[in-house]
């Protein structure tokens, strides 16, 4: 066993060996200033009136990538979920209720999380921050919370869990079709509603982000990570 | 609201909010989301392809933008081709999967998440076979190897979680280095659409190296040889109808990117050697898969290897390529024809091995003497599928095969013909070590369970559409005119 | 669309024999015999036409530059009557013949199909269609020899494939070739490769190539290891597809290479028809040896096959057109003669387990009427006048006198000797009293007894009437006559 | 040197490590987080060569690259931790050099 692993170690060797060489050597072929689609990018982030010139690349010129990246997001939490082995995962307590310490801070930072994740998504438009970061606040926010021993509202039965992850995806989805009503191809917003538009699918897709998060977690964690089982 | 102008958003938004749907859905209309959604993609691909017959490919500028600024999907012959391919197996994949995934058991089959995540890879096929744009493309390569990792694992056992395993890794492998590419290219180009890429490419270490990294990427994801290490394994152990899928759809779709890249994007000799080398890599595979499957002893780790000995043929294409239009004209239609029929073909085989398997409960094609007699619908599909494997005619088989011949002839370098016979005869060798077992006169009393319609003659039916491809090959040859790497290279239709 | 027909009407009852499934005998009778006579029928309409200078022809678009074409010219419909007229008469022989057999609707299926191949080699009307045709029919002739089922018919099939997928192969990148240089090339009396007969190295290729396709199913030595093994299969099949459609399909594509695709000038000229001349002169004589040496009833008649087969392939090698037309006229004259044989072996071999030379003492008093036919038959194919075998093989012998291969000459008639000393011992060992004689004048069921009747019957009539217009050998002139530049015999 | 050299060259060997990490170790977690490295590698290198032009400001397009690259790095660690948890469970193996000892699925 131990040859059989010491021979094929020289292939790693070589692939980074080779990586670093070519790679290294492409890189330093370049010239030192370069300004790729900056210039355009800018001049269209201005006609399309969105400030935050990345919010614009990813929601607005290159938004079909951002659709199918929202997919990539879905479609793993969807794996994972395939993947768990215990098929009540998603709805179990993990951890006992916290101690006094813990449960305060849980309760004092909880609140302030969803807050901050609302704030990332408004300021979006104009300052870095949007869904994503919005949502992986959201969804700390909820593995903080099932850590400290919240368990999950009673609101969240199997079907409604599945709903708000995928709300994001499918309003994204819905207002990608909306222009073709009108003649527009994909994802072609008409001028007037583009930001009310965007900042719509922005706001379900932090809840959908979040939950898929929290349900990335959960679906993995083990029936016997410890705690009491309800 | 015109449909066939909006066939290329349509064909990816559709089966993505099939997905979103069938997902919500819960399992049991969850199969009814699939078919409905086949159904309209179906048709969509047909419009597709009808509207590219009609007025040559066009271009769709998602978000309305347009190149370099937004994305574009390029509608041409060779795409409609693959996307309705797609279409076809998807559809017979998705009836055969309504009676294959038929279980009460509340975990089994990743808890009925298989519609979910095989509308998720059909999204993701079809958005590969559509897009412009070489960072899209990577976003879309994830796509299909995360839905197609997971597929393989649906079934849940130790032998699948391990292919999925090796699969994953292969995949992050490909999609790291596939991205490093796209990161070398842009910073040397500054451009990510294909087609400015292909107007403004010039001679750039830069640039050569990132394209470099990308066609190794895509050829570790298409599991030509030798890099076919993780593809037996995954295809092989996957439940009948996610192997079907993987063998005859997923492979195209990194190949067809390859395509794209070395006869569209890149100038003749952009990348000097790469064409033969792949050429030559084609050549081993066809040799070493079919020489594997001769020596397999389960029925779909045979039809795996068989797909590696396939994928061999798919890359003959570029040496062929550099003996001007005429010789490129048939070479491009040869694989073009090959590609359907080995994606109706090995559908039709996988399909049936796992109908063959479910019957006699195991996969041992030793003990399986016998089915013509018990199962002759499903021999018979096996033996038709066989005729289009070995390119014998009448098939679609025949023509790719055909075609490539003379494509090899007419270029002088007869040796590439040489590889095509020979791997027609091997195919022949295997296929039929297959089919004698099955032919033979043995009692056997299959499992208790009587064949479902759907799993008896919907493995027949595909490799009928692979025989019958024979008589689509002047409409092939249509489609392959209208594609761009035909009118780029200057051949009028 | 008429000139598909004879190729569309079996094939369509074949695709109706797997549909009715195993249960619907009758319906599966009634289906493959009306298809038969429609058959019949058609073929009939149009040699009428043909011999009238009418050749009606038909292409469907293919590959790109290159069609699927049908054409029923003279040649290829004496082919075509042979195989679809024996079709008729083998199929009430089958009738009763797999009686009690298993898996008939996969047998009597596929055997259309076989037909319908047949007649789509014998009416191809250009190289590659006759290849597709050729392939199917080597894909569509496996089940039949497997058909049984057992390790013996398994080897046979496994053996027959390698033979006629290599030969496949080969015929395959000929076919390629020689349309990259030539493009479309329709079969063309005289040949239709002027234009590019200045290519010569790529046409001697090309030629070895088809030859080498070709030969696999005209049993051409060494190509012939498949022919003997294969008679496992169920007589019918033995019968018809080895006796007629298969192997004359081989024999038949070297006619048309011959003759119309290279014609017989440029075949000449380029030297390549000399040796195939020769090598079909040895596969003869070495043929003929062997069969005197075979106790086994079926493999005796094999080797006479592979023998008999190379009489045409040599005929045709001398492109010479009396020899020629002795070719092309012995093709038809060996399908009844041979048949009639098979039927016999498989007559005694269902009735009384007979299947070896020395077992059948007795036989003649046992199954008289059989073993008279086939005693018709054997003299005829050994070449006594006036049965049927005699017309062709002096055509083919005064043919090639003619040409001033008197070696061929000896070949023949030295051949003619061997066929006596293989032929004879049959008859004289079922004359002898023996095992078999008791239960006197029991014949075989009579759907198997009658079709050996009538072909015995046709090997005399046809011998009789072989000067009259419309015989074989009238129409084998009047097919052959435009290779050789209007040669009026 | 110029900056975006420096975050350039920290990317490259970054990615060479992960070559090597994912390519050469047995055990299923160092291969994530090697794949890991090769992700961050990469954003590395897209982000310093998109900063070469210090008059127009750094280039959004590979940032906004960058940035859905990160969610499916994410989502692809996510599903192979997945996987090999689900693997290790199944079998009590961490590498896929050992076979499993019993079964197969079917």
């Amino acid at each position: 066993m131990g040859d059989r692993r010491r021979f094929p170690a020289l292939l790693p060797l070589l692939a980074s060996g080779g990586v670093l060489a070519f790679v290294g050597r492409a890189v330093l072929a370049l010239p030192p200033t370069a300004s790729g689609l900056a210039v355009e990018m800018r001049d269209g982030a201005k006609a399309s009136g969105i400030k935050n010139v990345v919010t614009a690349v990813l929601l607005d010129f290159r938004g079909y990538d951002t659709l199918l990246e929202i997919a990539v997001l879905m479609l793993a939490t969807v794996a994972v979920l395939s993947l768990r082995e215990d098929p009540a995962a998603l709805s179990r307590r993990i951890a006992g209720r916290a101690g006094p310490v813990l449960g305060a801070l849980t309760r004092t930072l909880a609140p302030l999380m969803i807050l901050v994740a609302g704030h990332l998504v408004w300021v979006g438009s104009s300052e870095p921050g949007g869904a994503f970061q919005g949502g992986a606040v959201l969804g700390a926010a909820g593995i903080l919370m099932v850590l400290s021993g919240y368990a999950q509202p009673a609101w969240a039965g199997r079907r409604m869990v599945r709903w708000v992850l995928t709300v994001g995806l499918l309003a994204f989805i819905g207002v990608a079709l909306y222009p073709m009503l009108g003649g527009g191809s994909l994802l072609q917003y008409p001028d007037e509603s583009r930001k009310n538009l965007i900042l719509f699918i922005e706001i379900l897709l932090t809840l959908s982000i979040g939950a898929s998060i929290l349900s990335l977690f959960l679906a993995s964690a083990s029936a016997t990570a410890g705690g009491e089982r309800p | 609201m015109n449909v066939l102008a909006q066939s290329p958003g349509l064909l990816v938004a559709v089966p993505l909010a099939g997905a979103a749907i069938s997902f919500v859905a819960g399992r049991r209309r969850a199969p009814h989301v699939a078919i409905t959604t086949a159904l309209v993609v179906l048709t969509l691909a047909v419009a597709l392809a009808v509207h590219v017959l009609d007025g040559g490919p066009f271009r769709y500028q998602v978000g309305g933008w347009g190149a370099p600024l937004g994305i574009d999907l390029v509608a041409d012959g060779a795409a409609a081709l693959f996307l309705v391919l797609t279409a076809i197996v998807g559809l017979v994949v998705t009836l055969y999967a309504t009676a294959y995934f038929r279980t009460d058991d509340e975990t089994a089959y990743g808890h009925g998440l298989f519609w979910t995540l095989w509308l998720f890879m059909w999204t993701s096929l079809n958005a590969l076979f559509l897009t412009g744009d070489v960072f899209n493309v990577y976003v879309c390569l994830e796509l299909v190897g995360i839905s197609a990792v997971t597929l393989v694992t649906i079934g849940g056992g130790a032998e699948a979680l391990r292919a999925g395993a090796r699969y994953l890794f292969a995949s992050m492998l490909g999609a790291m280095t596939y991205l490093l590419g796209v990161a070398l290219l842009y910073a040397a180009t500054g451009q990510l659409d294909m087609d400015v890429l292909r107007t403004t490419l010039v001679a750039d270490t830069t640039a050569a190296t990132g394209l470099a990294l990308m066609i190794a990427a895509l050829v570790l994801k298409t599991a030509l040889v030798p890099a076919h290490f993780w593809l037996p394994a995954a295809h092989g152990s996957a439940p009948s109808p996610v192997s079907a899928v993987l063998s005859s759809l997923v492979v195209k779709g990194s190949y067809f990117v390859i395509l794209r890249l070395m006869l569209d994007v890149m100038p003749a000799g952009y990348l000097p050697g790469v064409d033969i080398v792949l050429g030559v890599l084609g050549s081993a595979a066809i040799v070493w898969g079919s020489v594997q499957a001769l020596l397999q002893t389960r029925i779909k780790q045979l039809v795996a290897y068989s797909t590696v000995a396939q994928i061999g043929y798919l890359f003959l294409v570029f040496p062929l390529a550099r003996h001007g239009a005429d010789v490129l004209t048939l070479a491009l239609t040869g694989v073009l024809v090959h590609a359907l029929s080995h994606g109706l073909a090995k559908g039709s085989l996988f399909l049936g091995a796992g109908s063959l398997m479910t019957r006699f409960g195991h996969d041992r094609i030793a003990d399986m003497a016998g089915a013509a007699r018990s199962a002759p619908a499903l021999t018979f599909g096996v033996a038709l599928a066989g005729v289009t494997m070995m390119g014998l005619p009448p098939s679609g088989g025949f023509g790719a095969k055909w075609l490539l011949v003379s494509a090899a002839l007419a270029s002088g370098e007869w040796w590439w013909a040489v590889v095509l016979v020979i791997g027609g005869l091997l195919a022949a060798a295997y296929m039929f070590r297959l089919l004698s077992v099955l032919l033979v006169d043995a009692p056997t009393e299959l499992h208790a369970s009587k064949g479902d319609i759907r799993t008896e003659w919907l493995p027949l039916a595909l490799a009928l559409g692979a025989v019958l491809l024979v008589l689509a090959i002047p409409l092939v040859s249509d489609l392959a005119a209208a594609s761009n790497v035909l009118i780029h290279a200057g051949v009028t239709p | 669309m008429t000139a598909w027909l004879p190729m569309l009407v079996p094939a369509i009852a074949g695709i109706a024999t797997f549909a009715l499934g195993k249960s619907r005998g009758r319906a599966r009778n009634v289906v493959n015999l009306a298809a038969a006579a429609i058959s019949i029928a058609l073929v009939a309409r149009l040699v009428v036409h043909a011999y009238n200078g009418t050749v009606i022809s038909s292409t469907i678009p293919m590959l790109p530059g290159l069609g699927l074409g049908m054409s029923a010219d003279l040649l290829g419909l004496l082919f075509a009557t042979v195989a679809t007229v024996l079709w008729g008469v083998t199929l009430v022989y089958a009738i009763g013949y797999m009686d009690h057999a298993t898996d008939r609707a996969r047998f009597f299926g596929f055997f259309a199909l076989c037909i319908a191949a047949a007649n789509g080699v014998a009416l191809a009307d250009d190289p590659l269609s006759l290849f597709i045709f050729y392939e199917i029919l080597s894909l569509t002739t496996y089940p039949l020899v497997v058909h049984t089922g057992t390790p013996e018919a398994l080897a046979a099939g496994r053996k027959y494939l390698f033979y006629a997928l290599g030969g496949g192969a080969a015929l395959l990148v000929g076919v390629a070739w020689l349309a990259v240089i030539a493009g479309q090339t329709p079969f063309t009396p005289g040949g239709a490769l002027a234009a590019v007969s200045d290519r010569t190295a790529e046409l001697r290729v090309i030629f070895a190539l088809l030859v080498a396709g070709f030969g696999v199913k005209a049993a051409l030595m060494p190509l012939h290891g498949w022919l003997p093994g294969a008679m496992v299969a169920p007589a019918p099949v033995s019968s018809l597809l080895h006796a007629v459609a298969v192997v004359k399909a081989g024999v038949f594509g070297i006619i048309r290479l011959v003759n119309e695709l290279y014609g017989p000038e440029l075949a000449t000229s380029l030297g390549v028809a000399t040796p195939l001349a020769i090598l079909a002169a040895v596969s003869i004589i070495i043929a003929s040896v062997i069969a005197l040496r075979q106790d086994d009833f079926k493999r005796r008649l094999a080797y006479s096959t592979i023998a008999q087969l190379s009489y045409i392939t040599l005929g045709t090698a001398l492109c010479s057109p009396l020899a020629a037309a002795g070719a092309l006229a012995h093709l038809a004259h060996h399908a009844v003669m041979k048949i009639t044989m098979f039927f016999t072996a498989g007559s005694v071999y269902e009735t009384l387990h007979v299947k070896k030379v020395s077992q059948m003492p007795g036989l003649a008093r046992r199954m008289p009427l059989t073993m008279a036919s086939f005693a018709v038959a054997a003299f005829a194919l050994a070449g006594i006048p006036p049965l049927v075998g005699f017309a062709s093989k002096w055509m083919l012998g005064v043919g090639s006198a003619q040409s001033g291969s008197v070696w061929a000459l000896i070949v023949y008639v030295s051949s003619g000797a061997l066929a006596l000393g293989y032929m004879v011992p049959i008859l004289t060992s079922a004359l002898r009293e023996g095992d078999h004689t008791p239960a006197r004048g029991a014949e075989s069921d009579p759907r198997m007894l009658w079709p050996i009747v009538t072909v015995g019957v046709l090997t005399v009539v046809l011998g009789l009437t072989a000067g009259l217009p419309g015989s074989p050998v009238h129409w084998a002139m009047t097919a052959i006559a435009p290779s050789f530049g209007g040669w009026t015999p | 040197m110029s900056t975006y050299l420096v975050y350039t060259a920290g990317g490259v060997l970054l990615y060479a490590l992960g070559t090597y990490g994912l390519l050469a170790r047995p055990h299923l977690i160092h291969k994530v987080i090697s794949a890991n490295f090769m992700g961050s590698g990469v954003f590395l290198i897209l982000i310093g060569l998109g900063n070469r032009s210090p008059e127009s400001g750094p280039d959004p397009v590979p940032q906004a690259m960058v940035l859905t690259g990160i969610v499916v790095t994410v989502a692809l660690t996510a599903l192979g931790l997945a996987i090999v948890k689900r693997y290790y469970t199944a079998t009590g193996l961490d590498n896929l050099d050992d076979k499993p000892s019993a079964g197969g699925d079917r």
